[in-house]
């Protein structure tokens, strides 16, 4: 279980980095980020400002790994992947949280459909993933249950 | 938070004289509270609550809702009463909770 | 209750009881037997309790007794939230004080010690922490102490902690004074206190691997090797006696502050139950 | 921040986790003001002038975020670097190499 500081990789962030990367930075970036989806509270507002209004297939070939339970609903782990092909983008939904779209990944050509990260739950929900792949939009669902941490430690 | 809470301390740990004279409040029920609350913490197993009942039993009182400040301090009363009574017992049998398999 | 509780187990209690208290031997007594003792019994209660469960993985709380729960946990461990922590606090323990001195001034072994601590000082006739330690150097050093239950202090503890991993915990207690500093914080362990008349004992023995509410009781077996922890409910890394406070609240009693004595006993009590188990902190709690 | 990243199997695979408080604009702070919204928004990844990574965030992931994900193309030793921007505009970035597993 331990892991050796040694296998830490280098890590740079000095600020004078940070500087550099801001002047760097395209304002096209900031400006890309799907604010409307992002800001949408209502699901189906949520998809339909990233992907437009169209229809969703339900699709077996997208996989969410989450738990039955989550531990804590501010730490929840979700792993999304999917062998549907050529897909461009998974993004991840929650209907109970107060904007549902929580993380939107691009699926670039030298990156495998398979993304890791922790998100927050405000209570049980489902979480859903859309894919989009080829123009075409599929979705899978799962259901967390989270309950209020207490006497686990 | 820590101004709530030494707020609370202040108010508890003024003297029932100085209530007096300040609010011109005066409970005898508050008092042996108080009391008994000092001897639950003097075997060091104060209850979560107790000085917060007692706190709220005194601005009733203050505020002259005599029946409120009556209801909270004798909670807090049996609280403190109950938790010296616990703590007396658990120093003689503690022993005893030691679970066996 | 508490009557039920106490008839159902007042004879070969009381018994047992008694007979350690009489059996005086003629020569010094031998304290660190005494302990040894409890930790055996300690241990074979959860043994009996969990014969699936290897000792080590006691060090490993609620994730030993159950199988969701570790697997969010692993996940979690793959890239646990601490290593920021441990970062910050090895940036911290080198770092200098106004003096020029700084914490690893103060720890040999470039602060891989987390074994030997809690011990029982018998200069100071009182039970150190490896926290108190840390807050000791500073202040010796001119610097503020600073608060004990999250924040630089965790952190610092938590690289002392990752860097001291795989040490065996080895609580001695050699003298009156040190045992006496036990037995306080073993009746703490298991006298019943607070609104809702429960124990750490209760809870973490009786009840370890069951389900209170929606939550899976951790055993109390291992549970200061891991700590500090990055709890999910904290959102931040914090100690072990930040966790006493919380549990003594939640069964009604006032809590005592971060290294009390009372805290400090509790500690040196509960990890000479887990003598002979691994450090493995921080961890990751939920 | 910090970044793993180790290949197998022409697989290069990176987690990483960054500090980063991501205020979700909705949480309260002790004394019950609103904590305005602080997150990141855009995370890229970048190995050999390609970019391999490219993920939008809103405040609905974690406090200190921890991302993985899974590349091809790359050899050990190639340096991947990150980069972010948050709501605020503010921006950090880190680099690692990618370690032979």
């Amino acid at each position: 279980m331990g892991i050796s500081r040694r296998d830490f990789c280098r890590t740079v962030a000095g600020s004078a980095a940070s500087v550099a990367v801001l002047s760097m930075m395209p304002g096209t970036l900031l400006a890309k980020w799907s604010d409307k989806a992002f800001t949408a509270n209502e699901l189906d507002a949520a998809i339909a400002a990233k992907y437009g209004s169209q229809p969703i297939e339900d699709s077996t070939a997208i996989e969410i790994k989450a738990p039955e339970i989550a531990e804590n609903g501010a730490f929840v782990p979700v792993t999304v992947s999917t062998t549907i092909p050529g897909v461009t983008n998974l993004s991840i939904f929650t209907p109970a949280n107060f904007n549902p779209l929580v993380a939107s990944f691009d699926v670039l050509p030298r990156m495998k459909p398979d993304v890791s990260f922790r998100m927050r739950m405000a209570k049980t929900s489902n979480v859903i993933v859309i894919a989009q792949a080829g123009g075409k939009l599929y979705r899978a669902t799962r259901e967390v249950k989270v309950t209020i941490g207490g006497c686990g430690g | 938070m820590k101004k709530v809470l030494s707020l609370l301390s202040l108010l508890v740990l003024m003297p029932s004289g100085s209530m007096l004279l300040a609010g011109g409040c005066s409970s005898a029920l508050i008092d042996q509270a108080e009391a008994a609350r000092k001897e639950a913490a003097a075997l060091r197993n104060e209850w979560r609550d107790t000085a917060s009942l007692i706190a709220s039993a005194k601005e009733a009182c203050e505020q002259g809702q005599q029946a409120k400040a009556d209801e909270l301090a004798s909670r807090a009363l049996n609280e403190s009463q109950q938790a010296v009574a616990q703590a007396q017992f658990m120093e003689k049998n503690w022993e005893m909770m030691i679970p066996e398999h | 209750m508490m009557n039920n509780k106490i008839l159902r187990r007042l004879m070969p209690a009381a018994l047992m009881v008694s007979a350690v208290m009489v059996a005086r031997p003629a020569h010094a007594t031998d304290y660190q037997k005494l302990v040894d003792a409890d930790t055996q019994a300690f241990q074979s209660y959860f043994q009996k309790e969990f014969p699936e469960v290897k000792l080590a993985d006691f060090a490993n709380g609620v994730y030993a007794l159950d199988e969701d729960a570790r697997t969010q946990w692993q996940e979690m461990e793959e890239f646990p939230p601490y290593e920021l922590d441990v970062e910050a606090g090895k940036a911290l323990f080198n770092k200098p004080f106004a003096n020029g001195k700084s914490l690893a001034s103060c720890f040999p072994n470039g602060g891989a010690v987390r074994g030997q601590y809690p011990y029982f000082d018998e200069k100071r006739g009182e039970v150190v922490t490896l926290e108190m330690a840390i807050n000791e150097c500073r202040v010796k050093n001119g610097e503020k102490p600073w608060p004990w239950q999250k924040g630089d202090l965790a952190k610092v503890s938590a690289y002392m902690a990752y860097i001291s991993r795989g040490q065996k915990v080895d609580v001695k207690v050699k003298s009156k004074a040190a045992y006496d500093a036990y037995m306080k914080g073993k009746k703490f362990f298991y006298a019943k206190r607070g609104q809702l008349n429960m124990s750490c004992s209760g809870c973490h023995m009786e009840y370890a691997g069951r389900h209170l509410r929606a939550e899976i009781v951790s055993p109390a077996l291992g549970q200061t090797t891991h700590f500090p922890v990055f709890r999910s409910k904290w959102g931040e890394i914090g100690t072990l006696h930040r966790r006493y406070a919380g549990c003594n609240k939640n069964i009604g009693a006032k809590p005592f502050p971060a290294q009390s004595e009372e805290y400090r006993d509790l500690e040196f009590f509960q990890t000479a139950m887990s003598n002979g188990l691994e450090y493995n902190g921080p961890a990751s709690r939920k | 921040m910090k970044i793993k990243a180790s290949i197998q199997n022409n697989v290069t695979s990176v987690k990483m986790l960054i500090p980063h408080p991501m205020e979700t604009g909705r949480r309260k702070d002790q004394s019950g003001a609103l904590v305005p919204a602080h997150f990141i928004t855009e995370v890229t990844a970048t190995c050999g002038g390609d970019t391999v990574f490219h993920a939008e965030l809103g405040p609905g992931v974690s406090k200190d975020p921890y991302l993985s994900f899974q590349f091809d193309g790359a050899k050990a030793g190639d340096m991947l670097s990150v980069s972010w921007v948050d709501s605020k505009g503010e921006s950090g970035k880190g680099e690692a190499a990618i370690a032979a597993m």
